[in-house]
């Protein structure tokens, strides 16, 4: 059985694919069926993914020897396009993963898109995300790889925007897809290049063929191919400085931010540099680069979310701070520690933004969490879960951040103090805006107008089984050896470093303290720090102001060099046109003298003609003549 | 092959202008009817020949040949091959939909459609012709029809109709001005025996045209051919053109006719003068870049619907010439492939913008807004148009650009890596356009608008099945295209071999 | 070939005495450039169909003295000159009924009211 | 009247006799030449000056008999009887008849000129056609051959029906053509 969903595991991003076609061609406005077919569709994938992952473990395939089916999709030149399926104990994760969380969404977004008549085309948009993440995910080549990646990029795109009659989600929407597709446009030349360099695109063969190319020519064009493909992670898993268009993507709607731009599509990138790790980690300054892009952007994300006030907002922030968790621990060489965190992160982001979709439903449409207040009397169950993943991101023991965290703390600690630091100090801001979020959210008093009430079940269910999986996947994935079975060079030695884990530990237990303080108690006036750190502070709350500096690049390179060279366009080039027309013009003008339309002058003109070439055929008679003498 | 198929894709359109001549004005169902079911039984039997086109034998398929004014060596040859067939294809299909897209037009229906399907007849002829002087024959027929259809049925916007009428058509005969003269020194410096492209191409590959002579008529053949393909800087007849022109007259245009110039390039150009090809190739490379970047700058700051498509199929074509200089298979490959798929998205994009016109008579894009609200299939129209022009994979623009890219980065790193930055753009226009005409608040004054229903359907549906179609399984085009360029690859090899000859590495 | 600075005065005389082709040529030729003067200077239409018919006249003698003078197996050049004639005729015959048309039309038979032609 | 008649030929005959003696048949027949050629320019220069179109229509007439004798001074009868029934009867006929039709005022200055400048430019022009068409008969090269004997009118009507037979029936039709264009043109197609 595991076997039959090895050797079918192409089915797995199909079925979906199957699912958004039918929704789309057939039953967009029927909520129900299309609910129906996307879940039904997507619990069979899922359950494909289960027996993959099965096979995975029981054959056993392993990191070194992966699985591979293809199929050529286009054959150009002698260049094969192939589309197919590798599947190594990364994929059975990954598949397991994105499955998972997007059959949870699904379910949850039944109860939440209930009253929503463009349903159906939501049903039709996830499931379409769902294929274009697992042919990502499955992928064997950079060009499939890059393929899925546009795909993804895409239902992003038509999700983020999918309320497209507000303003604020077009143009999300079109920024997110903007964005990315600059990283896409550096990812795309690597993978060029790549294919020029080596001649195949295939993950397997250039996993074989780059140690003797590194040997012969070493690595200075590889570095660069390697820094162009990375900036596509930069794009799509938000790192800085592409990270604008994360925070904005919160305008989708809230399962679409829970299952994109939180769990699964913002790790492509991650998972991008993981699947390629055998290039990566064979160029030490490009690993570095990505160690401090990763480091950067977790500090750097981490600065914001501390002052933000709407609700998903921090969580956007908080996810790009943990995606560049995820990227240091490539950066610092642990695969395995940046895979664990990506799995633990899934879960638990899902976890935070799904109980976030609850809350702000149950508040209609209240984002601003200083309007908020008391939800945990209102709404038992989600203050729970949220709770759990809200001590989960913050790394409390024995949840699963603290596990999937204390790997990459250890993994940056072997490599660099700075980044070590770095890391650790994210890790305590992290978990004071955490729990700026839940206490101010859900402690204190109820405000008088608060209508929530606790949500429906087809909402609460997910909530619940991934409030489970966020207690237990740090455990289960510790304690069963994660380290053995994804990595990358040497097996990981499985322990916990007990002073690094212990720092962490106090730093979230210090952040948590002051936070209570600060929120629940208001021991210290939190408006008070704010006005003492001034210009810290509003740097913080405008995002540093990257937004605006990108307008002005964009107005400035972009629209006003677009309307020189239309000026240019409109001038020069077409008024060169229209100058030989006009001088046409002119000229048909003096000659038009001969032609007035009188039949005379027509006459006259003819004879001249007729005399000049009387005229010129004496000459040349009278030449001949003079050359041939007295033939004559 | 008994059955003189391409004969019959050929003449139909004429037959049908012919039948349409001898019905009354009025009667005007019987008009399109006709039309229509001309173009259709033309579809079928090219998807026929597609279908029943022999990719393993490769070469000129389903020939036809008698001998016409045997003093000049003309003959009424017409055969396909694999970089013809796909542009039949391209040009059956886009002239069954602008038949549908033509669908209301009231007025002088009978003129319009008489005109229709002379040009359709026209642009086949240019593309199943063996023999250079059917070939020129069929473009001269071409030019009239487009003059004549945009004086009648264009609209004014930005310049008078008159003007682009005017403008366009000059454009096409300077080109086919410089091409004339072009193919007459070539007729005669080969000897003068023979019309043929077969004939012609041996003699230029075998070294009876010397170099010099190769380079000067290339360069005749790429002032022709590249104001055809509205290369940088003989493109401005293109936006102007296409604005003023009716959707049908844009999308026969922008999606066959501008094709005719790559595929001349690449029949005649290549085939026939690979020594000027190979000469002048460094700077068509270098002008496709200005193209991409230029004509998708300029798009950025457009206002009418048509510009922009105007100026992204500028921008487009400066792909298929990139493609085209960098000579080698798999960049012509991707060349061609590219042709037909901007063919495909931008009659798409036509005849969608043609419907808004159609219904509202707006065009600009500040004063449209919200239109999802009221005309979802319109919407679903113009994002696959959209999103294929901004190279979304599954859709059919995806392979060949890719096809492109990895063919010329090699050649001409620098204008390769431009014209690549060029997706960045097209998305930046493309999404901005669709952001602002699709989406955003419901605007009551479009309520009353229908959506697309019954004939304004089909072209949609036509075209979208497609962009899709051709899209997800790439293989469909490319194998044909490649059995096409197959037989280049010893020539194309000869020729990268040789120095590049103006600069080079740009 | 004649070299027109030796020409004495016996060789004009000679010239002058012995008809042959060269004079007839000069002779149309002469009728020919009058025609072509009346046709550039008159105002009238049919005046000015007249000069054509001095023109017509002109080439018709040409073709015969051609015949006359030239080596020529058969009097094809007469037969031309009575084609040309023919031809002529007819002209004559439409030109005056446009002519009269026009008169009738425009109430003038004036070249110079008669520029329709002008772009 | 016999007597008469052989008298006048007698000297005739002896008049040929004498002027061959005397060497110069050449000159005679020069003299015939001048005289019909100035016949045939000076009645031409007459069509062009008159003021009245109706002498101007005469003196055309005048130069096509001008032109018909000198058809037989060339040896060609038929081709001067063709002249003299067709210009000399039919066209100006013709002529004339438009003439009285398109006039109704004063027949003395209906024909009128242009200005001077026009005169001027049309004389260039004319001048210019003359010099060089003459001097393109004069240096051409011409090997001129004798006159040969037969009847002119038997040999075109061989001509005609055998190797001319198709472009003697096109004129037929041709004729045929401009008479009924003719007579539409001149009554109007409505009318008729």
């Amino acid at each position: 059985m595991f076997d039959f969903a090895l050797t079918h595991a192409w089915l797995i991003p199909l079925l979906p694919a199957l699912a958004f076609l039918i929704i789309g061609l057939g039953t967009r406005r029927d909520k129900d069926a299309s609910a129906k077919i996307a879940i039904t569709f997507s619990g069979l994938s899922f359950l494909l993914a289960l027996g993959v992952l099965g096979a995975v473990i029981t054959r056993p395939i392993v990191m070194a020897d992966p699985f591979v089916m293809k199929t050529l999709w286009a054959k150009v030149g002698d260049i094969e396009l192939s589309m197919g399926v590798l599947v190594d104990p990364l994929t059975a994760m990954m598949l397991f993963v994105v499955t998972t969380v997007a059959l949870l969404v699904q379910i949850y977004s039944v109860g939440y898109m209930a009253h929503d008549p463009g349903a159906g085309r939501f049903f039709a948009f996830l499931s379409l995300f769902a294929a274009s993440m697992l042919g990502l995910v499955l992928s064997v080549n950079f060009m499939q790889m890059y393929a899925f990646w546009e795909l993804v990029g895409l239902c992003s795109y038509l999700l983020i925007g999918f309320y497209y009659y507000k303003d604020s989600a077009r143009e999300a929407a079109k920024k997110a897809f903007i964005t990315t597709r600059i990283g896409d446009f550096g990812m795309l030349l690597g993978i060029l290049l790549v294919q020029l360099t080596f001649g195949t695109m295939d993950f397997v063969e250039l996993k074989t063929l780059l140690p003797t190319y590194i040997w012969e020519t070493g690595g200075g064009i590889l570095t660069i191919i390697a820094l162009l493909l990375f900036i596509g992670p930069i794009g799509k898993s938000g790192q800085f400085p592409l990270h604008v268009w994360l925070p904005d993507a919160m305008e989708g709607p809230t399962p679409v931010s829970a299952l994109i731009h939180a769990a699964t599509m913002v790790v492509a990138g991650v998972y991008l540099v993981g699947r390629a790790y055998f290039l990566f980690s064979a160029l030490p300054v490009v690993l570095e680069v990505i160690a401090w892009v990763g480091g950067f952007t977790a500090f750097f994300a981490a600065t914001i979310a501390v002052t933000q006030r709407p609700f998903k907002r921090i969580l956007a922030y908080s996810t790009i701070s943990q995606l560049g968790y995820m990227m240091l621990a490539l950066g610092v060489g642990s695969l395995t520690a940046s895979m664990f965190h990506l799995m633990t992160h899934a879960f638990f982001k899902a976890l935070l933004f799904l109980c976030a979709g609850a809350v702000i439903e149950a508040m209609h449409e209240e984002a601003d969490i200083f309007k908020m207040g008391g939800l945990r009397e209102r709404m038992p169950v989600t203050f729970r879960c949220m709770a759990i993943g809200v001590l989960a991101i913050a790394g409390v023991p024995p949840l699963a951040g603290f596990f999937s965290k204390d790997a990459i703390l250890a993994a940056a600690a072997e490599v660099s103090l700075p980044l070590y630091l770095l890391a650790t100090a994210t890790a305590f801001l992290t978990a004071f805006y955490m729990a700026r979020l839940l206490f101010v959210a859900f402690f204190g008093e109820v405000k008088p107008d608060c209508p929530a009430q606790e949500t429906n079940a087809w909402m609460r269910w997910p909530l619940v089984i991934l409030a489970a999986l966020s207690v237990v996947s740090g455990a289960w994935g510790h304690f069963a050896g994660f380290g053995e079975w994804i990595f990358y060079g040497p097996v990981g030695e499985e322990h916990i470093d007990w002073l690094i884990a212990g720092t962490s530990v106090a730093l979230t237990a210090v952040a948590f303290y002051l936070a209570y303080e600060i929120y629940v108690m208001k021991r210290w006036s939190a408006y008070e720090i704010s006005r003492r750190l001034g210009v810290l502070y509003r740097l913080s709350y405008n995002k540093y102001y990257v937004d605006e500096f990108y307008t002005v690049i964009r107005n400035t390179f972009v629209d006003k060099l677009g309307a020189v060279l239309y000026w240019f366009d409109l001038h020069v080039v077409d008024g060169v046109v229209n100058g030989l027309a006009r001088f046409t013009g002119g000229l048909s003008g003096v000659l038009g003298l001969a032609e007035n339309g009188q039949v005379q002058r027509y006459v006259a003109v003819f004879y001249c003609g007729v005399i000049a070439l009387t005229a010129y055929s004496l000459l040349i008679a009278a030449m001949l003549l003079a050359v041939v003498g007295g033939a004559f | 092959m008994d059955f003189p198929l391409l004969s019959t894709v050929l003449l139909a359109p004429l037959a049908a202008a012919l039948a349409i001549c001898l019905l009354p004005r009025e009667s005007r169902d019987q008009i399109r009817m006709i039309a229509a079911g001309t173009m259709t039984l033309a579809t079928v039997l090219t998807l026929y020949a597609y279908a029943a086109y022999d990719t393993v034998e490769g070469g000129m398929q389903f020939t036809e040949e008698v001998p016409w004014i045997t003093d000049l060596g003309v003959t009424y040859a017409l055969g396909v091959d694999g970089i013809s067939l796909p542009m039949l294809l391209l040009t059956d299909v886009i002239g069954l939909a602008s038949v549908f897209s033509s669908w209301n037009i009231e007025k002088r229906t009978k003129d319009f459609f008489v005109l229709l399907m002379v040009l359709i007849a026209g642009v086949t002829g240019t593309f199943i012709a063996r023999d250079l002087f059917i070939f020129l024959l069929c473009y001269e027929v071409v030019v009239i029809p487009i003059y004549i259809m945009v004086l009648i049925w264009g609209s004014t916007k930005r310049v008078p109709k008159e003007y682009a009428g005017i403008k366009l058509t000059i454009f096409l005969l300077m080109g086919s001005a410089f091409m004339l003269v072009g193919v007459v020194s070539l007729y005669i410096a080969a000897g003068g025996d023979s019309f043929g492209m077969e004939a012609l191409a041996a003699a230029g590959q075998s070294g009876v045209l010397d170099e010099n002579f190769q380079i000067f008529a290339f360069l005749l053949l790429l002032l022709g051919f590249g104001s055809l393909l509205s290369m940088f800087p003989f493109h401005s007849w293109s936006p102007d053109g296409y604005a003023g022109a009716p959707s049908a007259v844009s999308m026969i245009h922008a999606g066959v006719l501008k094709k005719i110039g790559g595929y001349g390039l690449i029949r005649l150009g290549l085939l026939v003068l690979p020594l000027g090809a190979k000469f002048w190739a460094p700077l068509i490379a270098a002008l496709a870049m200005v193209n991409v970047l230029y004509a998708a700058y300029i798009a950025m700051v457009q206002k009418d619907l048509k510009y922009i498509i105007g100026y992204s199929s500028v921008s487009h074509m400066g792909y298929v010439l990139l493609g085209f200089a960098a000579l080698n298979a798999v960049s012509i490959t991707g060349a061609i492939a590219n042709m037909v798929a901007h063919g495909i998205m931008a009659s798409l994009f036509f005849s969608q913008i043609g419907y808004i016109y159609e219904r509202t008579h707006l065009r600009s894009v500040p004063e449209l807004a919200g239109l999802a609200h009221h005309l979802p299939r319109l919407t679903v129209g113009f994002m696959l148009a959209g999103l294929a022009s901004v190279g979304l994979p599954g859709l059919i623009e995806f392979v060949p650009e890719f096809t492109i890219f990895v063919g010329t980065l090699s050649v001409y790193p620098v204008c390769a890596f431009l014209a690549i930055a060029g997706i960045i753009f097209t998305a930046l226009y493309i999404l901005r356009m669709l952001a602002k005409v699709l989406f955003g608040p419901r605007v009551e004054r479009f309520a009353g608008v229908p959506d697309e229903q019954g004939a304004d359907l089909v072209p949609l549906l036509l075209l979208g099945v497609f962009l899709v179609g051709f899209g997800l399984f790439p293989e469909l085009l490319m194998g044909v295209i490649r059995s096409g360029v197959t037989p280049l690859e010893p020539l194309l090899a000869q020729l990268s071999a040789a120095p590049a000859m103006l600069g080079g590495g740009f | 070939m004649m070299d027109p600075f030796s020409l004495t005065f016996m060789d004009v005389f000679r010239f002058a005495t012995h008809i042959g082709l060269a004079h007839f040529l000069l002779l149309a030729a002469v009728l020919f450039a009058i025609g072509l003067f009346g046709l550039l200077t008159r105002r009238g239409l049919i005046p000015a169909l007249m000069c054509v018919e001095l023109m017509l006249n002109a080439v018709n003698l040409n073709l015969v003295a051609f015949n006359r003078y030239l080596p020529m197996p058969d009097l094809s050049g007469q037969l031309m000159a009575l084609f040309s004639i023919a031809v002529g005729a007819a002209e004559v015959a439409v030109g005056v009924a446009l002519a009269f048309r026009v008169y009738r039309d425009r109430a003038t038979v004036n070249l110079d009211d008669l520029d329709h032609l002008k772009g | 009247m016999n007597d008469l008649l052989s008298l006048v030929h007698s000297l005739v005959n002896g008049g040929m006799d004498m002027a061959v003696e005397m060497g110069a048949p050449d000159l005679i027949l020069a003299g015939i030449f001048y005289a019909l050629a100035g016949v045939a320019v000076l009645s031409a220069v007459g069509v062009v000056l008159c003021r009245n179109v109706v002498h101007s229509a005469l003196l055309l007439t005048a130069s096509f008999i001008g032109t018909g004798c000198l058809y037989i001074y060339l040896d060609a009868d038929f081709m001067g009887a063709v002249q003299f029934l067709v210009y000399g009867g039919a066209v100006a006929i013709l002529i004339v008849m438009a003439l009285m039709l398109t006039r109704r005022d004063d027949m003395d200055h209906s024909n009128p000129s242009r200005g001077l400048f026009h005169q001027v430019g049309a004389a260039v022009v004319a001048g210019g056609f003359l010099l060089t068409m003459g001097l393109a008969a004069l240096l051409s090269p011409f090997r001129e051959a004798p006159a040969s004997p037969g009847d002119s009118a038997a040999g075109l009507a061989d001509l005609m029906l055998t190797k001319y037979v198709l472009p003697f029936e096109v004129a037929a039709i041709l004729l045929l053509i401009a008479m009924i264009g003719a007579i539409i043109l001149a009554k109007g197609a409505d009318e008729a």
